[in-house]
């Protein structure tokens, strides 16, 4: 069950007050990776709530990104509708698609889980690439950002715009742990951890999958919208399924099941991709060995292994304040997660 | 990756009197990774030749060079422009191998008047109705690589044409100027397809359908490995006996046709190089390149050499203003490997000769490019461009 | 052109040969799957293994048959190692687990690949014997192709009379059916299941080799097959033979005829394929074990 | 309260399930017994809507279920427990009872509050896990508890979906004698007006716990009476002598 720690809070607003303070101070390229970082973090977020809370691990993921950021691109420059209104209505189809994928996958579970969402993926990817309304291979160009002005936020000022997608991240990341808190969220848990007696206390699972897998989209959705005004432009290569595992990739390094560590994960890998590609063009080895070396070491990645460390020290405080003997089990946020 | 590299010379600081001297830095912004790195590569060979070759008198000017990878992903590639412009603040960018990185690009430098030196990406729109006078292409338009082959085909007698080309942009674009002029000029398309791009391995069931469509030739576009699988396997299928193979130059490029085998003799492709052309400076080109590369230079290197040499010769004529350099960009003329070149101001393409050779493999498996015929200062029409 | 009956037969062929390739690669990944729930997404690499070692032993040696003879055994060779390295260690973790290290091997092989042998895309030319075409129905067809095709089927005859005829077949289908039951019948399910890693290695090699004289060797071609390769897989079900031939069959005939007479399709048609199997039949056509 | 009308059910030739039928009033506890192949896990699966019969009825509380899927019968008031313990490993105890309470009363949709602790449940949660001796283990993750509180926690959360009838699969297989008998006495605390349907294997905990006894040998009732009338059966007997000759 996911509960909202002082460690994760704590980490949480350190990362936030982080990415505002980068915002303003880091050079230009700093806030393009701060921004690519902040929707890294909301695809990583969204997909730690469906793989590692709901257990359903998808790589069909990268497609909510590119249906929000499509969506966002035909209301904006071909229906006329107003940025902000484009911006949430947008959200429309990402949530349906992914509440269709949800119903249409609940009876299909672990490797079958992840090749249906492979499949999807490539299908809204392989019919966006072929349609040539859309811009096909090319994509398109010259999407307009949300205009603030009238309460004078000047979104083309690189700085305002990070700080907005860093905003706007922490939002994300504060509804998704409300919902993970919720009665909702305690069920998907419970899903996760065993479908069946779920079922057989009288759920009708399918809905909840279907919700699970909606929300988790309508987020990924958001980030699409955000990068397509970030870049002013959309394309295919939004979709690829590579996108998907880089993604899932963030989510392992950073910790799965812990809601802040995807975020983490996402910052990480971004950093060390930028790092490395200072000095050779084949950062996806060094991706791929500290992948390996991470899911050798137990697979917690960074931030769980923070929380298991600290959550092992406050139990050796406790064992040795109490008698000996008279310790009782702990309740252990990592367990079962291992 | 980063690299910079300086050239300066104080020698000819004394010989010529320059308003001002200026620093010049100009990013090159390619794939050094993923599917189109090999391109990346050989255009930075180019342009670092030719900032050897004639960025050495430079006077008191400065040119430094910052390179940024693309990874073929059009955010990325944008992401990467803007730390150039904002950061690094360059005064040009050259490179851009893919349509779809240009097409995230060119609001960007049309927005920070950037001049952007395309040394690729050959997008009809770029320099058509999307055009910009920030963008200037020294490498070639889609349409002006196959327009040509039309008249001449029909010239040759072949008037009916099968065609085959990837799904995507650039493969569309090939096949429709060259269906477009060769329609004009009283050829018949008899049938065609676009098969998915990069999915394709197996081209078995289209040269079927085209052997099966009664059409006395075959137009292609391929490039890279595709273009490797797709010649050879018109050679497995016994085609290259009954059908002649035409297309774009990329087809038959000197980087892949030593992997196609026997199978791309007799290919007639058109392209704005080829290193078989003979004047004094595609020798010392490929002299001085096999030098330090060791192969071949090839079409993607020459467009490099040539947008080195464009930049290099608009900061000669500059004396030290870079306002002025940003103008002098597009006016620059010059005859390179490729013979004259210069840029159109009505669009800001490039207008230069398009080749049209024959490959030729010898017995022993060597590989040879006979130019058939040139056709010269192959200029493109507007199509909506209106530079502002 | 769509009556005449040599013009469909050649494309049947092409099918039939793009079938086989598929049915290499899937049948290896089909059984480790079966036999230990065991996501391999590096299956893509090692085809893409067999076929730069096959280019360059072919460059060495000057002979496509040293390549194709030695390359597989080469390929066999690095996934006994990957697996006593790599793979032994998580191979009862979940799909997810599975799924992020073999996508770190994914990547890991990508730079190897660039690295050693460059970005540029190489040809490997077929053996004299068969770079030539014979004439069928009044068309054209390579001979390569043909013995492509009879490749696929002798590896699916021998595969069979293995598992169908041997005690170590009898073993392998007893293990996918039910492994705790098998190992307390005696199995050793952990060396079986190296074996059985060991041969789809193995073919995976044999598959990239042979394919490589018609379509070119280049980093990046492993990803391009893994996909259709796993839609085999998971369309077929898991761990059986029959279910890796009949997929591999289906998605061929589909990707061939439908490039034919429905190109605009021809993307999406085997991902179409793949969700309705996945929503009718989630367990695949031919599941090993029943459940 | 549970109605079994005529039920049969067959795979293929094999009639496992053969015109079963027996009535529960409520607060009633019935026992089915049988031999290992006698139909007992079909009849299970025919109850709880895993399988769907081929004739005959099922009625609970007065309602033919025989169309409903399992969740449906669930909120009419059917709960089950596992044969083999089913728990949410990594919830704590009190978690697990909580959600399963929540999903029982409809409080799972919403995405902003947490149904899961409200005062209704959390009290309710915690006299579940007092009537299975669970109240000192309450916060304790389920992968952390012993087999016998595992088996103690599986009949929680079938009392969790608060039913009216509640089915047992086996709730004694795997555990010792010591806890067998603890087990007996748990039900026995259960309260009394709810009607209770045990499958067991075990005669012993049959005769402690049962109102009626229903014995099945393949697939058909050859018995159905009171515990005391079955001790002393000859058909019952006979089966017991055959085949259970190993646990007397």
């Amino acid at each position: 069950m996911y509960y909202p720690s002082k460690l994760r809070s704590a980490v949480a607003a350190l990362l936030f007050v982080a990415g505002i303070v980068a915002a303003f101070q880091a050079g230009y390229f700093g806030k393009e990776i701060l921004v690519e970082i902040a929707l890294y973090a909301l695809l990583a977020l969204s997909l730690d709530f469906l793989a590692g809370f709901g257990g359903m691990v998808s790589l069909g993921h990268a497609a909510f990104y590119g249906i929000g950021g499509y969506a966002y691109v035909i209301m904006t420059m071909e229906a006329g509708v107003p940025p902000l209104a484009a911006m949430a209505l947008a959200l429309v189809p990402c949530f349906a698609a992914g509440w269709l994928l949800g119903i249409v996958t609940s009876k299909v579970r672990g490797i079958f889980y992840i090749m249906a969402t492979l499949a999807f993926g490539q299908m809204i990817y392989v019919f966006t690439f072929q349609n040539r309304m859309l811009g096909g291979s090319d994509g398109v160009a010259g999407v307009p950002r949300i205009d603030l002005t009238a309460i004078g936020i000047d979104m083309n000022d690189p700085s305002i715009f990070a700080c907005a997608v860093v905003v706007a991240t922490g939002l994300v990341y504060l509804v998704f742990s409300r919902i993970l808190t919720s009665s909702f969220g305690r069920t998907l848990v419970g899903l996760h951890r065993n479908e069946n007696r779920m079922r057989a206390l009288g759920l009708s699972v399918r809905w909840y999958k279907a919700m699970a897998s909606g929300l988790a989209g309508t987020a990924a959705g958001f980030a699409g919208t955000i990068a397509a005004q970030h870049t002013m432009f959309v394309s295919p290569g939004m979709m690829d399924w590579t996108t998907s595992g880089e993604v899932l990739i963030m989510v392992i390094l950073g910790g799965l099941e812990t809601l802040i560590g995807p975020v983490v994960g996402a910052a990480f890998v971004v950093l060390l991709k930028h790092e490395i590609s200072e000095f050779t063009n084949h950062w996806h080895f060094f991706i791929g060995v500290f992948l390996i070396v991470a899911i050798l070491a137990g697979g917690r990645g960074l931030y769980g292994s923070l929380e298991a460390g600290v959550a092992r020290l406050t139990r050796r405080k406790s064992e040795r304040e109490q008698e000996p003997g008279k310790t009782t089990a702990q309740k252990n946020p990592e367990a079962g997660n291992a | 990756m980063r690299k910079t590299f300086m050239a300066s010379a104080v020698l000819a600081a004394a010989l010529t009197l320059p308003a001002q001297a200026a620093d010049y830095k100009v990013g090159l912004l390619l794939p050094y990774s993923g599917v189109y790195a090999s391109l990346g590569n050989d255009i930075t060979a180019g342009f670092n030749l030719a900032v050897e070759h004639f960025g050495k008198d430079l006077g008191d000017d400065t040119l430094t060079l910052v390179q940024e990878d693309t990874e073929v992903k059009p955010p990325v590639g944008l992401a990467k422009a803007r730390k150039l412009v904002l950061q690094d603040k360059v005064d040009a960018i050259s490179g851009i191998v893919s349509s779809g990185v240009l097409a995230a690009l060119r609001d960007f430098v049309h927005q920070t008047e950037t001049p952007l030196v395309v040394a690729n990406a050959g997008n009809d729109q770029m320099t058509g109705e999307r055009c910009s006078p920030y963008i200037i292409r020294v490498s070639f338009s889609n349409g002006q690589v196959n327009r040509p082959m039309g008249p001449w085909l029909v010239e040759k007698g072949v008037k009916k044409i099968y065609t085959l080309a990837p799904d995507y942009a650039a493969g569309r674009q090939m096949i429709e100027a060259f269906s477009k002029s060769f329609t004009e000029a009283g050829g018949e398309i008899v049938g065609g397809q676009f098969t998915p791009f990069r999915k394709t391995k197996d081209f078995g069931p289209y040269l079927t359908a085209a052997a099966a469509s009664g059409a006395d030739g075959i137009f292609v576009f391929y490039a890279g490995g595709e273009a490797i699988g797709f010649v050879k396997q018109y050679g497995e299928f016994g085609i290259n006996e009954k059908m002649p193979l035409y297309g774009s130059g990329w087809l038959t490029s000197p980087l892949y046709v030593g992997a196609e085998g026997k199978a791309a003799d007799g290919v007639i492709t058109s392209l704005n190089y080829s290193p078989s052309i003979e004047n004094p400076e595609n020798e010392r080109f490929q002299k001085d390149y096999m030098a330090a590369h060791d192969r071949a230079a090839s079409e993607y290197a020459v467009q490099g050499y040539d947008a080195g040499r464009l930049i290099v010769e608009a900061i000669k004529a500059s004396g030290g203003d870079k306002a002025a350099f940003k103008k002098n960009l597009s006016k620059v003329k010059f005859s390179g490997p490729r013979g004259p070149l210069e840029i159109d101001p009505a669009t800001n393409n490039i207008v230069q000769n398009i080749y049209i050779y024959e490959t030729k493999v010898a017995e022993d498996g060597s590989t040879s490019q006979e130019i058939l015929d040139t056709v010269e200062a192959v200029r493109d029409a507007p199509n909506g461009c209106q530079m502002n | 052109m769509l009556t005449d009956p040599g013009y469909l037969f050649v494309q049947f062929l092409n099918g039939l040969q793009f079938s086989m390739l598929l049915f290499l690669l899937s049948v290896g990944l089909s059984v480790t799957f079966g036999l230990m729930n065991f996501v391999n997404l590096a299956h893509g690499a090692l085809y893409a293994c067999g076929a730069f070692i096959g280019y360059s032993i072919a460059v060495w040696t000057g002979s496509f048959w040293a390549a194709f003879l030695l390359a597989p055994l080469a390929v066999c060779v690095i996934g006994a190692v990957l697996y006593g390295v790599l793979i032994r260690q998580v191979r009862s973790a979940g799909p997810l687990t599975q799924v992020l290290l073999t996508f770190g091997l994914i990547f890991i092989f990508l730079d190897a690949f660039r690295v050693i042998w460059g970005d540029l895309a190489l040809g490997v030319s077929a053996p004299t014997l068969l770079a030539t075409n014979i004439h069928i129905f009044g068309q054209t067809y390579p001979l390569y192709r043909l013995f492509l095709i009879a490749l696929g089927l002798a590896v699916y005859l021998i595969l069979w009379l293995a598992l169908e005829r041997t005690n170590i077949g009898a073993m392998v289908r007893a293990s996918v059916d039910n492994a705790e039951m098998a190992s307390c019948l005696g199995v050793n399910v952990e060396r079986l299941f190296f074996a059985v890693f060991c041969t789809g290695c193995l073919l995976a090699g044999l598959a990239g080799v042979a394919a490589a004289p018609i379509f070119s060797v280049y980093p990046g071609m492993d990803l391009e097959i893994l996909i259709p390769t796993l839609i085999v897989v998971v369309i077929g079900g898991l761990g059986s033979l029959k279910g890796a031939i009949v997929g591999s069959l289906l998605i061929g005939m589909l990707q061939t005829f439908g490039q034919v007479l429905i190109p605009q399709l021809a993307g999406s048609l085997s991902y179409i394929l793949l969700g309705a199997t996945l929503i009718l039949r989630p367990e695949g056509l031919f599941p090993a074990r029943a459940h | 309260m549970l109605e079994v009308v005529e039920l049969s059910k067959a795979f293929g030739a094999l009639r496992v399930t053969n015109n079963v039928s027996f009535r529960l009033e409520k607060g009633e506890r019935r026992v089915v017994l049988g031999p290992n192949g006698a139909g007992k896990t079909t009849l299970f699966n025919l109850l709880t809507g895993e399988l769907s019969p081929d004739s005959g009825r099922i009625n609970i509380d007065g309602v033919t279920v025989n169309q409903m899927l399992p969740n449906e019968r669930v909120r009419l008031g059917l709960g089950r427990s596992f044969q083999k313990n089913n728990l949410f490993d990594g919830l704590t105890v009190g978690e697990s009872l909580r959600l399963a309470l929540a999903i029982k009363r409809q409080k799972t949709f919403s995405l902003w509050r947490d149904g899961t602790r409200d005062a209704g449940i959390v009290e309710r949660a915690e006299e579940i896990a007092g009537m299975v001796g669970l109240t000192s283990q309450i916060d304790v993750s389920c992968d952390a508890l012993s087999y016998g509180a595992r088996r103690q926690l599986e009949v929680g959360l079938a009392l969790a979906s608060e039913p009216k009838v509640l089915l047992m699969d086996e709730p004694t297989s795997g555990v010792g004698p010591d806890m067998t008998d603890a087990f007996t006495a748990m039900v026995g605390g259960l309260p009394r007006d709810l009607t209770i349907l045990i499958i067991e294997h075990d005669l012993d905990v049959a005769f402690d716990i049962a109102d009626s006894v229903t014995v099945l040998n393949f697939g058909k009732v050859v018995f159905d009476g009171t515990p005391e009338a079955a001790r002393t059966s000859r058909e019952v007997r006979e089966i017991y002598l055959g085949d259970w000759a190993g646990d007397a």
